[in-house]
């Protein structure tokens, strides 16, 4: 019953954050905005297009893509290890890569390369992070990780290193080099269409509930939940529109730079019973 | 069902293409997404992608040079999908009517759905004009569309579309 | 202005072309009655005026190409090369045309291309 | 052009062009690059030959070609009427007698042409740079712009304000003062663009010492315009062919020496002051007056040339009268004409990534160069 339910949920909830995010992002650049369902009117048009079928491997690669997202949110949000989620993750945007990478389309594999370099700047600090969430509390298991409570006390500098990272994950300026709309027009997803289309819309909405969810961690048993991770997204966004793109070589520096020293000293602090 | 119709009637994503006009009409579009406009209001995005576009919106009289790019671009827009000519010169020609380069405008070589005039076209009726594609978009299913003077190249009853010899055709009209 | 002919009108660009003083402002041709006629244009910083370097040219005779001297030179006689059917060391097929556009179309015709065009328009 | 080494097989094309977000007009750029290195570029620009320059010397007599050429471009259509009006006139003949009010009024035409123009290609260049907030804060600020140049002409772009011989439209007392308020506002918003172009961290770091252009390679090119002034080349053809007022209201001429794509911005800027001054001093100098259009009696005769300085560069007219109606021969070279040749030297060497803000940069306008 409760995989159930967050299995029809998780995708609604997503695409009211996408919404939010729309919104908001509008707001701040002094316009209206489309309303907040825009995203599901979205996807009910792309499942009405025509489809286009490029090749069947491009396409497999797509479903591959969100199937492998959906899991690592479901483990997740069952409990199952976090490790498996990060690499459940990690792999789901490796699919997308191998996808594009199947075509002859140059944008295509210029953004199939710079997604791997998406993977290689914001997976580590994940992993990090939970080497350290697995120091504080005795395991990976995330049905016991959500005993813990406010883990924010004990691990402050490693939810900043996951902020540090937040503008990666979510592909928002300066680091979203994947898509790059002005450079290589969405890159990766350039070639889908229609129907095809539609599963990857529907990943980046459950990427988004899963980083959600991960701040979610750090504010376990506390009423403040909800706050902190609408305030990190909003932080997001203003980030988003204060920066200019930077480079994918930039952005695999500055998130390392930034983001792995900052667990690290968390680690040593833990390590040392400071904190 | 009707909220299907609706997804199709509220996202409309939009694809530009310039085929030779004075910048002016482009510059106006550009200016329909910035704040005193905003037609994201409609869920309007400038996708630049053909493969991801509802509504193809044509500027310029259509260069010569621009025509097989054009067609490219349409065949690349699956179906539903609708064509919106922006200005005058897209609309038949306007004072490039007639020069040596030019094929006066847009429906000689796609069929076009909404005429916008006017020279410069202003933002208000270019969003107007979106506003009329959207209920056509509704209506329009997801059959094939082939320009009606391309019916006869379309291969086979699935629609294949044999593209050398429709822009071999291309070259002759 | 400075006549020139096809001979020495590299000489005559060489010594009148200065980076630093003079300015290339583009290259021209025109058909006269006598015959077709390429003009260079110049501008000089220094005395504020417009030079034209002029060089008398017959149907179907080659060109050489002034791109050495003046660099930026090339696209403006790959233009004319287009437009007038002028023969110009180093051109480009169809820089400005497309295959199928009339050829040369600003040389002087008894029907120029586009008034055919009308024609077939009103009908 | 440089001769570089490219081993195909490790090579990719990107192609880029003609549809392309990044670009507003059909231009095709194909560049074989490594690791996103650009190490090779050809370029294509013929998407829009329409044969204006033919249209011109069969289709449409000298009253109607102001117009005719105003369609060249949108972005700069004023600059090209001037340009044309005032070579047609020399022409014919009449020049010196044109009325100082329709200088003044022409001036203040191509002068908030300039201004729209600088903040669409500033707006346009922070887009590319993926930072579309200031993309969306520029061109709000344009719209005052828009709005004064539709109070003054009636139409937003496009406003075919200069006939042979005059203009076709007076600015009255009334609109004088509200456009002198409108302009506060207007000086105010380039203040916040200069204040986003030298402050902000990223976009500055995006665009410092991006496809640096030495005083040499300007000479060597013959750039024109912003690109050739952020060189250290003091041209400026207001200066230089005045048919305005321009020497007498004394405008600067603006000059950086640094000549990357951050200087070209921030000259661009800067004379974008220097157009609000203009057209106060403009509107100042002169009042209302009753003669707005003089009688053209003759036909162009002489050959007659116009160098103009259209927002992105020297913009050259000639034309060839004959005595009839119709001219002999108009010749028009457009700014970018004369930058292009230089883009696949500053491209070379450049990263995939940072070759829509160097395009930008030089604010490239394909419409002029097809014709």
């Amino acid at each position: 019953m409760k995989t159930l339910l967050i299995l029809v949920f998780s995708p609604v909830i997503g695409g009211l954050i996408e919404g939010a995010f729309r919104k908001v992002n509008a707001r701040m650049q002094t316009r209206v905005g489309p309303p907040i369902v825009q995203p599901f009117y979205d996807l009910l048009k792309l499942l009405q297009k025509r489809p286009i079928l490029i090749n069947n491997y491009h396409v497999l690669m797509a479903y591959a893509h969100f199937v492998l997202m959906a899991t690592a949110l479901a483990t997740f949000l069952l409990g199952g290890d976090l490790l498996l989620v990060i690499f459940f993750h990690g792999m789901s945007l490796a699919f997308l890569a191998m996808g594009a990478y199947s075509l002859r389309s140059a944008y295509s594999h210029v953004g199939a390369t710079r997604e791997l370099f998406h993977i290689l700047a914001v997976e580590p600090p994940l992993l990090l992070i939970a080497v350290n969430i697995y120091m504080n509390t005795g395991t990976f298991l995330l049905s016991d990780v959500f005993e813990t409570q406010r883990l924010v006390k004990i691990m402050p500098f490693s939810f900043l290193a996951l902020i540090a990272s937040l503008p990666g994950m979510l592909r928002r300026s300066p680091f979203d080099v994947s898509e790059a709309h002005q450079e290589i027009i969405g890159g990766p997803e350039i070639e889908y269409s229609g129907p095809f289309y539609a599963p990857i819309y529907l990943a980046k909405w459950l990427e988004k509930v899963l980083v959600a969810a991960f701040i979610g961690i750090f504010f376990l048993g506390s009423p403040l939940i909800v706050v902190a991770i609408a305030t990190s997204f909003i932080l997001v966004l203003a980030l988003d529109n204060s920066t200019a793109r930077l480079s994918y070589w930039d952005m695999v520096k500055i998130t390392w730079v930034v983001a792995l020293p900052l667990v690290g000293a968390n680690i040593f602090l833990n390590a040392q019973g400071v904190l | 069902m009707k909220i299907f119709e609706l997804g199709k009637a509220k996202s409309p994503w939009i694809l530009h293409y310039n085929t030779g006009s004075c910048n002016g009409c482009d510059i106006e579009l550009l200016a329909v997404l910035t704040p005193r406009y905003d037609v994201e209001r409609f869920g309007m995005l400038n996708k630049g992608n053909p493969k991801q576009a509802d509504i193809l919106l044509i500027t310029g009289p259509v260069t010569k040079r621009c025509r097989e790019r054009l067609l490219n671009l349409y065949l690349q827009v699956p179906e539903p999908k609708v064509v919106v000519a922006v200005g005058t010169c897209s609309c038949g020609g306007g004072v490039f009517r007639h020069m040596y380069n030019v094929e006066n405008g847009v429906e000689r070589v796609i069929p076009v759905d909404v005429y916008v005039p006017g020279c410069a076209a202003r933002p208000q009726q270019i969003i107007d004009g979106v506003v009329k594609a959207l209920q056509i978009l509704r209506e329009k299913g997801r059959a094939l569309e082939v320009p009606p003077h391309l019916k006869k190249i379309v291969r086979g009853r699935e629609g294949g579309i044999d593209r050398e010899s429709l822009l071999e055709d291309l070259r002759r009209r | 202005m400075i006549e020139a002919s096809l001979m020495d009108f590299k000489d005559k660009i060489r010594k009148l072309y200065i980076p630093e003083k003079v300015h290339y402002i583009g290259v021209d041709a025109y058909e006269g009655e006598e015959g077709l006629e390429v003009r260079y244009w110049f501008f000089s910083y220094e005395t504020r005026d417009v030079v034209m370097v002029r060089v008398s040219v017959k149907h179907g005779e080659r060109v050489p190409s002034i791109s050495d001297i003046v660099k930026p030179a090339f696209m403006g006689e790959w233009e004319i090369a287009d437009l007038f059917g002028i023969e110009i060391e180093g051109r480009v097929e169809n820089f400005f045309l497309s295959p199928d556009s009339p050829r040369a179309p600003l040389l002087n015709k008894k029907k120029s291309e586009d008034q055919a065009g009308r024609e077939m328009g009103e009908k | 052009m440089k001769k570089i080494k490219v081993n195909q097989e490790i090579c990719t094309t990107i192609p880029m062009g003609s549809q392309h977000v990044a670009l507003p007009e059909p231009v095709k750029l194909v560049f074989d690059t490594e690791n996103e290195v650009v190490k090779r570029v050809s370029f294509d620009v013929s998407y829009v030959h329409r044969g204006i320059e033919k249209s011109l010397t069969t289709m449409y007599d000298f009253k109607k070609a102001p117009y005719v050429v105003g369609r060249i471009c949108g972005i700069c259509a004023i600059a090209h009427s001037i340009a044309c009006t005032v070579a047609l006139e020399r022409s014919i003949g009449i020049d010196g007698e044109v009325p100082d009010r329709v200088r003044a009024v022409r001036m203040i035409g191509l002068e908030l042409d300039r201004l729209q123009s600088h903040f669409l290609i500033n707006g346009h260049l922070a887009e590319v740079c993926g930072y579309e907030n200031i993309f969306m804060h520029l061109w709000r600020c344009r719209e005052f712009i828009l709005d004064t140049a539709d109070m003054l002409f009636g139409n937003r772009v496009q406003y075919d304000v200069v006939c042979v011989g005059g203009v076709n439209r007076d600015i009255d007392e009334k609109t004088g003062t509200r456009i002198s308020e409108a302009l506060e506002e207007i000086e105010e918003s380039i203040g916040f663009m200069e204040e986003v172009f030298t402050r902000d961290k990223t976009l500055v770091k995006r665009l410092e010492g991006l496809g640096v252009v030495s005083k040499d390679k300007a000479f060597e090119y013959g750039l024109v315009g912003p690109s050739a002034r952020a060189s250290g080349v003091k041209t400026d053809c207001r200066i230089e062919d005045d048919w305005g007022m321009y020497r007498d209201f004394g405008l600067e001429i603006i000059t950086m020496t640094e000549g990357d794509a951050l200087a070209r911005c921030l000259v661009r800027v800067l004379e974008c002051f220097e157009s609000v001054r203009m057209i106060r001093e403009a509107l100042d100098s002169t009042s209302p007056g009753e003669e707005i259009q003089l009688r053209v009696r003759d036909n162009p005769k002489k050959d007659a040339v116009c160098r103009n300085e259209a927002p992105r560069g020297e913009l050259f007219y000639y034309i060839r009268g004959t005595g009839k109606k119709i001219p002999g021969r108009v010749k028009i070279r457009t700014p970018t004409f004369a930058n292009i040749p230089i883009l696949p030297h500053v491209m070379i060497g450049v990263r995939y990534n940072d070759v829509p803000p160097l395009l930008m940069s030089f604010d490239p306008c394909l419409s002029c160069t097809g014709r």
